[in-house]
């Protein structure tokens, strides 16, 4: 197996007495989409601004290893990291209403990435930038190059995001919420879009979303975060198949599905609320909301690892819900 | 119920529905800025629905559908500009505000705005009981007291502030204010659009619950069809201000008629993996209230107009457990 | 989920946001505490004149005499006298402008926010008219022709002043309007004033209290520059701005005679926009300028 | 455009006339003009011969429509005092009170901008709250008094500058200085929470996660959005400095309008009186029209929305 594109490994975060995230590990894949999900608060989103080196000032970042196509983003120092940004490693965003400057052109904004990292004529760049917006399925690209943000609608502004990502042909995408502002007809031809973008371009792409039904329609590999850790983390099938960790499987029974759960049937649901974690917690975050919770919770948390790569956080042996569906 | 603000309701016939809309229309005038003069916008047009009581009745639709403006005028939040609301055969605008209040009450989307955040949560849940005017304290602090224990807050957590509070608990106490003058009808507009979905699953049980218990009608809005495919008994798809589809909820989900309903259906995206994402077909031309299209509404989008869509507007065709508006029924639906 | 990106460090600079706050309120008690005490805790009658006595220097210079801390003005009353008396005056017209005028901008700007409209329109329109009025000339003119006397300023002051309440007010009763718990209020049964005396003036009234610390230090300062050019309060009323007037024909041969009340008045006005700034910070009140 | 520009100005014209009947009640203030004119000293027959003279007979409307008839051409009428026309002694001193009000703003633009921006980026460190407590230190200075404190140090003691009068440009620094003072605060703090809200903005992460150079994010789409607010108010605050020039012109004695009006208010000649106010109000509308039409240029979302 080559060495993965993007690995991370014991990545922390910490805003003043908040541990956003707690030693959280992943690898993404050239050519793979990998999904985090995870609820509001569990440090999805702040992990992927801290690869990108995003993180507002304040934020602390620490990992064990934080290594992209080879090179040790640790290290790097914030100039040269600013050179990767759009570059080698491009970003996209949940608000597309405010996530692109309202005082420029589409084609000024799309411009100014290409000839920063490329150089090149401005003339090249709109071209280039041209060509990528009918790439993206946009109409009338020459036209839109000379259009205002506010002009467009919400559905095309993410596209012109994911166009201008594009512009310097990266490796790897980091899509954090990228539907979550956006009707569901409009999601779903942005996902197909990122989906068509990637069998195309072999793009690595790591897709933040708290929508276990996106990632079941889009991701190989599957990530679950839960108060800054990642709890269980497995290919898309197999954690689908078989949720090992009590907070994968609360989650799963928590979402509505058409024809699965009876309407007058009480939906699952999770007692209690999301712990605020402060630096120097120990044991597992869940357990004050699990029915398996155990006095060694507070204790350390082995990795259990099951079969292909699928791995969860959890007292409870690898096979442990064999047990559970067969009672 | 025996308190005072329980009030002696005309004779209930077996056909009077809980609530009844009949051809609510509401227009907007938006500024022409810089350039072009006033436009009108048509946000609801020409709606009609009834629900019996104890029935749910799901609308959804995308944003600018006019769901959330419906959800307005039927609370007479804005008064409508042509049609009138009947709950329980009462014309809504012909009473007070607070006999308006005992009949109809909103939960609203966003928990975070619809909270006083200057005042604690009892005297919240109290404000409808002490806008009635005629209820002494004590009962009032009793009614509030069980409101808050029966929707699972505590009487410390009564004491707080809603900052003090997280999402889904100040879910909570919207629906006990809403519940607090035991109305007949609710008027959820998205109540759980902004809550994780594990919070999301504990607000749409209560919600059942208390449905069932109180014997209360619910019209649910939502954009989230799953949703609503959990909660409603009928459901309503708007498309530009019009109910385009209406059908019982089994019905609708497992065979809609409109291109639209279909569209939105197939948008819809379960936890099966396997699956992919799904085309929707609807092209990238996106809806725009101010500027609707002649003939069908739909036709832009649709991915099976015929050149007739453009011009002719289509009627409300009868389906098998409801109607829908598409001139390609309206050939096959013959009796 | 953005929420966690924007945190910004602020418990750095907390403290001194609350030494602010502090200093500010400290500043303006003491001398709100002196205005009111001022006739127990004078050295001498601020009007008693003594021409054998005049331009005697303050402390901290040569030849200083005692029992005159602060020296003599050049009618040989006493300075610290007239200094105390003069907080009275600043205190009096900053206070009394400040309700006139927060009364009718509150007014004017809640009904255009609340009702919108034809309402909002007028309200708009008075807005505008207001500042398009030179306040100092329109006030200057008033007294010179009616006569100076202090009711008048502080009838001219709050006449003129309201209108940062008003926009203020008007705004933020716009944004709290659109919110879902005024929408809730309204389908509970809650008549129209309880509206807007529950739900909407608690939550704008951190934004008005501020605005009140801006306006207060604006109408002291006017009424010192009315004074000053001789249009403001009369002497031999000990005006601060007046002080400086009278002190304005010695001020190249003894600059202290105006450097004294101008540096109690900075002090006055800085204090109360400490305390505004604090104010701002503590009640979360935003930008209100 | 012009629709928009159109209604602006029927607006603009309903608060011109607004004014003028405020400024012309103004004056009538004092109850009997012809009194006011005629001075202590005047007999009974004096007064109504002035009375007459200035057709103070007639009934209040007509006399305002008069005057507004008058006005409209451009014609204030007669001082009382200057004994010549009030339009010429305006427009012979304005240029003085203009070039007095746009040095004030050069100055305050050239402060509060750099020190608004510096505030911005370094936000919540001790470079931020000493900006802000240089802004409210400006905010607290009584104008008249810096302005004496000026011209003691500056022109008395050190001798750099002219201590009161017209001439050079030199006669210009000091009270510009001082105008510039009072609206170097809200200027300043106009900027710095502009950036703020700028630098937290969606689009400035974006920019970053493009990898733009750090001026360019600065620079280039931080500034632009934060100008806008920044070049309205920088408009409304030239028309209240020029309102505020009354008290700086009086003390460096710079013979402009509003030292005309100041001494029109001592001598009582209302003529003078209610047309600097109409003039001053009528300049500053223009002003915020100006302001408007220039944030359409400067925000694309105005110009085509």
């Amino acid at each position: 197996m080559s060495a993965p594109l993007l690995d991370i490994q014991g990545l922390r975060v910490e805003f003043g007495d908040t541990a956003a995230v707690r030693g959280a590990s992943f690898t993404v894949s050239r050519g793979e989409t990998h999904c985090v999900v995870g609820e509001s608060g569990c440090g999805k989103s702040v992990s992927a601004l801290a690869v990108m080196n995003l993180l507002a000032r304040g934020a602390r970042r620490s990992a064990d290893r934080l290594v992209f196509a080879g090179q040790d983003l640790l290290a790097l120092p914030e100039r040269r990291m600013a050179e990767l940004r759009g570059d080698r490693m491009a970003m996209i965003f949940q608000e597309p209403m405010t996530s692109l400057n309202p005082a420029y052109t589409v084609g000024s904004q799309m411009a100014e990435v290409y000839t920063r990292h490329r150089g090149g004529s401005r003339r090249a760049a709109l071209d280039r930038a041209a060509g990528l917006l009918a790439k993206v399925g946009i109409t009338a690209p020459g036209m839109r190059l000379g259009q205002f943000p506010h002009q467009l609608s919400g559905g095309l502004r993410q596209r012109v995001m994911i166009a201008m990502a594009l512009m310097c042909d990266p490796e790897l995408l980091i899509a954090d919420e990228p539907t979550t502002a956006l009707d569901v007809t409009v999601q779903a031809q942005i996902l197909r879009l990122l989906a068509e973008l990637q069998r195309d371009l072999g793009l690595a792409i790591l897709l933040i979303t708290h929508d276990l039904g996106i990632v079941a329609r889009i991701a190989q590999r599957v990530s679950v975060m839960y108060a800054g850790e990642v709890v269980e983390s497995a290919p898309t099938a197999a954690l689908f198949a078989d949720p090992s960790h009590p907070y994968t499987r609360g989650l799963l029974a928590c979402v509505p599905v058409p024809g699965k759960v009876k309407r007058e049937e009480a939906l699952g649901s999770i007692p209690g609320v999301v712990p605020r974690i402060q630096p120097g917690f120990e044991g597992c975050a869940f357990r004050d909301r699990c029915a398996h919770a155990a006095p060694v919770c507070a204790g350390p948390v082995p990795r259990q690892r099951g079969e292909g790569a699928h791995e969860f956080l959890c007292r409870l042996p690898p096979g442990w819900t064999a047990t559970e569906r067969a009672a | 119920m025996s308190t005072a603000t329980t009030m002696v309701r005309p004779q209930e016939t077996a056909a009077t529905p809980a609530i009844e809309v009949r051809n609510l229309r509401r227009t907007f005038r938006i500024k022409g800025g810089l350039l072009g003069k006033d436009r009108e916008v048509v946000a609801v047009d020409d709606v009609s629905f009834s629900v019996p009581t104890g029935g749910v009745l799901g609308v959804v639709g995308e944003s600018g559908c006019g769901k959330s403006t419906l959800a307005r005028v039927i609370l007479n939040l804005l008064p409508p500009t042509s049609g009138e609301v009947l709950v329980e055969g009462r014309r809504l605008s012909a009473l007070d505000r607070r006999a308006r209040a005992r009949l109809i009450q909103p939960i609203f989307q966003d928990p975070f705005s619809s909270l006083n955040p200057r005042r604690r949560i009892k005297d919240i849940v109290a404000m409808p009981l002490v806008a009635q005017g005629n209820i002494p304290a004590r009962q009032v602090n009793d009614r509030v007291a069980e409101m808050l224990t029966r929707v699972g807050l505590s009487a410390e957590q009564g004491e707080r502030f809603p900052a003090q509070l997280s999402g889904g608990q100040r879910q909570r106490v919207a629906i006990a204010r809403a519940l607090v003058l035991r109305p007949r009808i609710v008027i959820c507009d998205e109540p759980t659009s902004a809550l994780d979905v594990s919070v999301q699953a504990q607000i749409l049980n209560l919600l059942a619950e208390l449905r069932r218990e109180l014997n209360l009608t619910y019209l649910f809005i939502s954009h989230n069809l799953a949703v609503v495919e959990h909660v409603a008994s009928e459901v309503a798809v708007m498309y530009l201000g019009r109910i385009v589809e209406r059908a019982e909820a089994d019905a609708l989900f497992r065979a809609p008629r409109h291109p639209y309903t279909r569209a939105l259906l197939a948008s819809v995206l379960t936890p099966e993996p396997g699956l992919g994402v799904p085309d929707v077909g609807l092209g990238d031309t996106l809806p725009d209230p101010a500027n609707i299209p002649p003939g069908c509404r739909f036709h832009p989008r649709c991915p099976v107009a015929e050149p007739r869509c453009a011009v002719q507007v289509p009627q409300a065709v009868a389906t098998t457990d409801g109607a829908a508006e598409c001139l390609l029924l309206e050939g096959a639906a013959q009796p | 989920m953005s929420g966690a990106v924007v945190m910004p460090a602020r418990r750095r600079v907390a403290w001194g946001k609350r030494a602010g706050l502090v200093i500010g309120g400290v500043i303006v008690g003491a001398v709100l505490l002196v205005a009111i005490l001022a006739p127990w805790i004078t050295p001498h009658d601020p009007f008693v004149q003594n021409l054998d006595n005049r331009l005697s220097v303050p402390f901290w210079m040569e030849g200083a005499k005692p029992g005159h801390l602060l020296g003599t003005d050049g009618l040989g009353r006493d300075y610290l006298s007239r200094l105390i008396y003069g907080a009275r005056i600043s205190m009096l017209i900053g206070l009394l402008t400040v309700v006139t005028s927060g009364l009718i901008g509150t007014t004017l700007g809640v009904l255009g926010g609340f009702f919108g409209g034809k309402v909002d329109d007028a309200v708009l329109f008075a807005i505008t008219c207001r500042l398009a009025i030179p306040v100092v000339l329109v006030a200057l003119a008033v007294v010179g022709l009616l006569g100076s006397s202090l009711t008048l300023v502080i009838l001219v002051l709050g006449l003129l002043l309201w209108d940062r309440f008003a926009v203020v007010a008007r705004s933020t009763t716009m944004q709290v309007r659109n919110l879902d718990y005024v929408s809730a209020a309204w389908a509970a049964g809650l008549s129209t004033p309880a509206i807007l005396l529950k739900e909407i003036l608690p939550n704008i009234a951190s934004h008005l209290a501020v605005v009140a610390t801006l306006e207060m230090a604006l109408a002291i300062l006017l009424e010192a520059a009315l004074s000053f050019l001789g249009l403001g309060v009369p002497p031999p009323l000990p005006s601060w701005g007046l002080m400086i007037a009278e002190g304005k024909d010695y001020m190249f041969f003894s600059p202290w005679v105006i450097f004294i009340p101008g540096v109690a008045l900075f002090i006055l006005v800085f204090g109360i926009n400490l305390l505004g700034d604090g104010l701002r910070d503590l009640l979360g009140a935003g930008d209100t300028r | 455009m012009l629709r928009f520009a159109l209604r602006r100005l029927i607006v603009a014209l309903l608060v011109a006339l607004t004014v003028m009947v405020l400024s012309f009640m103004l004056t009538r203030l004092s109850g009997d003009l012809a009194i006011s004119i005629a001075g202590a000293s005047a007999t009974q027959a004096d007064v109504e011969i002035i009375r007459r003279a200035y057709g103070l007979d007639r009934p209040l409307v007509v006399q305002f429509l008069d005057w507004i008839g008058r006005a409209a051409m451009g014609d204030f009428g007669e001082s009382f005092f200057f004994k010549a026309r009030v339009a010429d002694l305006i427009a012979e001193r304005m240029p003085i009170t203009l070039t007095l009000g746009l040095t004030g703003l050069a100055i305050a633009l050239i402060v509060s901008i750099p020190l608004g921006m510096l505030a911005a980026v370094r936000e919540n460190t001790w470079v931020d709250r000493l900006v802000q407590v240089i802004a409210m230190f400006g905010q607290a200075m009584p104008s008249f008094w810096l302005g004496l404190i000026l011209m003691i140090t500056l022109g008395l003691q050190l001798g750099w500058l002219p201590i009161s009068g017209t001439g050079s440009w030199q006669h210009y620094v000091m009270p510009g200085i001082v105008l510039a003072f009072s609206a170097i605060p809200a200027l300043t703090r106009l900027t710095r929470s502009g950036m703020i809200q700028a630098l937290g903005s969606d689009y400035i992460r974006t920019a970053r996660a493009k990898g733009l150079s750090r001026l360019s994010i600065l620079g280039k789409h931080a500034l632009r959005n934060a100008a806008i607010p920044v070049v309205s108010i920088a408009a409304v605050q030239l028309g209240f400095m020029l309102g505020g020039s009354i008290v700086i012109e009086t003390v460096f004695a710079l013979h402009g309008v509003g030292f005309l009006a100041w001494e029109s208010i001592s001598k009582n000649d209302f003529p003078v009186v209610q047309a600097v106010v109409l003039v001053l109000a009528l300049i500053y509308i223009a002003l915020t029209m100006a302001a408007d039409l220039l944030n359409a240029l400067l925000d694309p979302r105005l110009r085509s929305a």
